[in-house]
């Protein structure tokens, strides 16, 4: 049991995998003698050497399908995609070709890849530079999505992507990066797709995944102050989700706020919710609210980017307005 | 060139044209869906390229891959299968006509979204270099998928890892409507290798037996290390883009446009969009098999008897595949979420 | 009032922009010369000339993005991507340019750029020719999404879009481009993103947009045959939603169906039913039911093909089930 | 070359370097957030090619475009609010440091997105080339992007439709770490023009009145219609990719590879990983803004008085702009909801 930063974690399972399996492989841009732009490939490059740490052109939508023509012919490469925000140019390759290529070979070829991405909003990185892509590939049959929100669930969810035969994206979190938490590099793993519950409470639950779930925990503990007993639920698996996990949850609190930093329309929080309306309709004593990112590109200015994505205190003010049966205004444009 | 070799370049040139001749029937009858993307006119690329290849080298094509599929060996049987939508097609009845795959014989698949198979291609030459073993893989693409941005990405990294890819450009001058004029500064492809210093070189695409000398060449350095290659192939589609391309109306759009295209031009687009006769063809020297078999009898290669019987041989094929197909069952749901992740069923996911 | 298919009303539409503005272009794969693949640029190329109604090389990404710097210089370009399967090459000049720049430039630049893509399931053209891109559109924020499904609102909303000073996408369906309609010119066009009441009913109210929500219509017949009188709201409009005219319904019906193409799993449907049930809990006497694709890439086999598509009966039986309280079953593997 | 040109050049690449000098202080201190991708070292380029545009030339640029928004004419006032995210900034306050636009002085903005100038800057052009004005189209890029798919589609599309843009190539041999020879198979980037048959020239982009030169030859070309022209300038960027960018456990993953590394190469990489030391420059003859002081006083274009007088001018005009930064206002959200559609507020929508 060590103290490791989430990069450290995953650089740990980065290390573990390629010296287990001289099949994995990790290209994407600086990977190699740069060490990585978030380090998480740091010292791999010395390590394995140039041809297994492969350094490669801003060229997104080809490397990510090399790694895809490369799965199909015996490798387990593993894919950085800088942020996930490049990533909208590797579409075509995640979504008409990992995602599709077993299916439409009748099963033939399986698809051991996997797509690191970190995203989500950082410091002032603007527009371009802090967006989610959750929904867009939860939509995709044949995609699998991690979402670790601590360094041991980085550690172990990475290093069960690249054992998977099927297309893995692992989405990080670009803040959590830096943030540390125990990591057993010996206890066995849960299940990839496993929800746990981080905090167990008995008047709301609330559904997140990673960093928001570590805020919810947050609030959870301003809400304990209030005299309100949150359970909150990390989902760490956005595709499939482990509903079971949830429903079991919300059947007991009749009450479901769903705290993620993705735009609220159409974002994975839409998911949530419908699905679990259909599940717990009647148990639910008010319709579950979704506490997310305002509709709006990320602003450059400060303030305004701490505005638009929701901060512990949102999601306490939510939580306590939900169960307590008022009113929640929303800054609702569209 | 060994002996038996012009008459196996005839053979599979005639069962690529019958089969096909024959698929388009299926497809007005109704037993073929979705987009049809015939092969006719260009069959000494795939045969020529094919029959330099070896067991081991990887093939990746696009929607206009059933001749691909074929002469790679994957059987009739399975290729008809598959576009009549069976479960004992080559890919199960899910792919079809554009999504043809065989992991047996290395065949990589069709891929029907344009410039998809360059990173696919350099995908598997980065495994093959990985393992040094002296494979190559063999990259289809047409003139139109030039212009795709993966072209240009994928060729810079095949170039700058010396990745073991043949590039084979089948230039048929058309982007569906769309003449390389038109959708290209530079008409010539293998020009374009050059700014990732990629040797290349243009060939006859309608004798297939330069393309095989000119294939064979080329792949010997893939697989002596030397890097990626590129070859431009010249060649000829007869019939419309797709089954589903309607020439009817395009006429009407060519005629008002007509004055600004030159006649060579034009007469080009004409035999392209439309079925050309077989003069039409001859005058231009284009009827691959054709003249084919008119060399070879000629040569003495074989004689009008061993034509005959070449025939019928392929015929029973031809008929043995598609009775084949119509015989067999249709996938079912429980395939189909099988097909999605092979291996879901024995793993627990949550 | 004459009697058009859908593709010669957007034609229509586009001819009659064309001719009242000239900065208004069209460029695409074949909409010049050969007359668009489905016909809808038929016979511009010789009114307007080949500057003007642009054949492009097969580059997604780079005929996209050029239609965004020729909007931020002046012109109304409207881009055909000939399926919307070929725009997750175009999704970062989408996504990353044509939604952000009015944003990110403060307001200095408008985006008047019409983005057409035809899509959804044809016939049989399997895994790559036959998605939905609507969820992933939705979540953008600085994008207006109009999904027309008749003849009339194809020339309404195409010449709205033109006009429009956003960046519009106009997603048509490959199925409806040869169906017959009504279309006015001279008629007055309701607001672009205005939904319609198809048929009222107060039996249940069925949400749909495009195709399927001409399927949700010959469904409401056949519950009607049932004795249930369906009330079909047909969206028009993607984003913004025309949330009131839902909310309306649903309080009136007390219960709510969405039918759509896209794969259940984080479909659009999934923030219709989530927005619905925030605005309309009370009144809901069963949570919103969703009838939706699978979640598998399409199969080429015409059967199969037909059974992960939600058909006018599995809309019927549905509906018919959720009045009457029964369990719908679903197949669900995710 | 006209008389006030030289000190005009010198003055502006004093303002570049020493306004960035002070961004990098600023942005230590916590008022400007985000990346900071800096120029020093490559002002020669953007002085040079902006000195040679027109006021009528639409720009285009990247995240390293503050410079190129200063020189375009844009006032220091709004380019430094905007890094300070105020209001009264370039971009309101939405865009940063990586996203500066000034539609008045069509400067069409800095884009983060690597390769994402090229089709705005056609798109442009194509609205040039449909108004048939005299007006050119100025894209910025890097080493790095040109491996980006979009320079391969777009330079087809320049060239095919011969529209007015100026590729302008800023090759500091860097791609963030990743030195050009480790991406790009082919390292001199105006032989990649080649393969869509634009006209491109390499120029020595340390000095400032060659950049301006060629520049202004290619420009003329550009506006006579005779299509879109490609310079790649040699440069050099001293600090860092950005002020993110931690040059510390690098060197350790170099010195691992060093043996690897020919000594040119190392060379080269440590002075653009690490701040390199005024002497070292001088010794490779890189240091722009000095050689140029030293060159204009051996000249006799200008004293030393003078160029104490300009330093202190120009120390005056940042201190302002730094200054107004600070006192303006932060936007407000409905700022930023009127941001994301201007034109919405207007329309009834539903
Ligand atoms: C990315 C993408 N854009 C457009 C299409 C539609 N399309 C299918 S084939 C084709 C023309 C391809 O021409 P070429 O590469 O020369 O191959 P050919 O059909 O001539 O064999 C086009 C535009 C597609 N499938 N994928
Ligand atoms: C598509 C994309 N991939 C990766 C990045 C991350 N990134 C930002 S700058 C940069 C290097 C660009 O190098 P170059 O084009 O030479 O420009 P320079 O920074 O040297 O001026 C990279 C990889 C990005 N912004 N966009
Ligand atoms: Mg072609
Ligand atoms: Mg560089």
């Amino acid at each position: 049991m060590e103290n490791l930063t989430y990069w450290q974690a995953l650089n740990r399972a980065l290390d573990a995998e390629m010296a287990a399996d001289d099949t994995v492989i990790v290209l994407g841009e600086d990977v190699g003698l740069f060490g990585g732009t978030y380090r998480v490939t740091e010292g791999l490059y010395a390590r394995y050497g140039a041809q297994r740490v492969r350094d490669t052109p801003i060229s997104e939508g080809s490397f990510t399908g090399l790694g895809v023509g490369a799965a199909m012919a015996g490798l387990r490469p593993v894919v950085e995609i800088m942020t996930v925000n490049f990533a909208l140019l590797a579409l075509d390759a995640i979504i008409n070709m990992a995602a599709k290529i077993p299916f439409m070979s009748g099963g033939q070829y399986a698809m051991p890849l996997t797509i690191r991405m970190p995203g989500g909003t950082a410091h002032q990185l603007a527009a371009q530079h802090s967006q989610r892509l959750e929904h867009t590939l939860m939509n995709v049959a044949g995609l699998r999505i991690v979402v670790p929100a601590t360094p041991q669930d980085a550690y172990w969810q990475l290093r069960q992507a690249i054992r998977a035969d099927d297309c893995v994206i692992v989405l990080e979190h670009e803040l959590l990066n830096f943030e540390q938490g125990p990591v057993d590099e010996l206890a066995d793993a849960p299940p990839p797709h496993r929800a746990i519950v981080r905090r167990s409470g008995h008047d709301l639950t609330i559904v997140s995944y990673s960093r928001m779930a570590n805020q919810a925990l947050i609030a959870a503990e301003q809400l304990a102050g209030m005299g309100i007993d949150a359970e909150v639920i990390d989902l760490r698996s956005l595709s499939p989700i482990d509903w079971q996990t949830c429903v079991d949850s919300v059947n007991r609190t009749g009450f479901l706020l769903i705290a993620e930093e993705d735009c609220r329309f159409a974002g994975a929080g839409a998911e949530i919710a419908a699905s679990l309306t259909e599940r717990c309709f009647h148990a639910l004593q008010a319709p579950p609210l979704r506490v997310a990112a305002l509709d709006l590109p990320n602003p450059y200015n400060k303030t305004l980017e701490q505005q638009i994505i929701p901060q512990p205190e949102d999601i306490a003010v939510a939580a306590q307005a939900l169960v307590r049966g008022q009113r929640i205004p929303q800054e609702d444009r569209a | 060139m060994e002996r038996e070799l012009p008459i196996q370049f005839l053979r599979d040139m005639l069962r690529a044209r019958r089969l096909e001749e024959r698929l388009a029937q299926e497809y007005t009858q109704g037993n073929i869906g979705g987009f049809l993307h015939l092969y006719p006119g260009e069959e000494a690329v795939a045969v020529g390229v094919l029959h330099a290849a070896e067991p081991g080298d990887y093939i990746v094509s696009t929607y206009r891959e059933h001749i691909h599929a074929l002469i790679a060996g994957v059987s009739m049987r399975a290729i008809v299968a598959e576009l009549f939508g069976k479960r004992t097609g080559c890919s199960g009845g899910m792919g079809g006509s554009m999504h043809l795959f065989d992991a047996e014989h290395r065949f990589m698949g069709g891929y029907a979204i344009v410039g998809e198979t360059y990173p696919v291609a350099i995908g598997a030459a980065y495994a093959v270099m990985l393992r040094g073993l002296p494979e190559a893989v063999i990259c289809f693409f047409g003139d139109g998928a030039v212009n795709q941005g993966t072209f240009h990405e994928s060729l810079n990294m095949a170039a700058l890892w010396q990745l073991p890819v043949l590039f084979v450009c089948e230039n048929n001058h058309y982007q569906i409507g769309t003449e390389i004029h038109r959708h290209s500064a530079v008409t010539e492809v293998y020009k374009r290798a050059g700014g990732y210093g990629i040797p290349a070189e243009k060939v006859d695409g309608m004798d297939v037996e330069a393309t095989y000398r000119q294939t064979r060449a080329a792949l010997e350095q893939v697989r002596a290390g030397q890097g990626p290659r590129l070859l431009e192939f010249e060649t000829y589609r007869y019939r419309g883009h797709s089954m589903a391309d309607p020439g009817t109306y395009r006429s009407a759009a060519e005629v008002s446009m007509y004055t600004a295209q030159d006649p060579i031009a034009a007469e080009m687009r004409s035999l392209s969009l439309h079925y050309p006769d077989p003069e039409t063809l001859h005058a231009l020297g284009l009827e691959s098999c054709e003249t084919l078999c008119r060399r070879y009898l000629d040569h003495g290669h074989l004689d009008t008897q061993g034509l005959e019987a070449l025939e019928a041989e392929i015929q029973q094929e031809i008929e043995d595949a598609v009775q084949y197909a119509q015989a067999a069952a249709d996938p079912t749901l429980e395939d189909a979420w099988h097909a999605l992740q092979p291996n879901w069923p024995h793993q627990a996911l949550v």
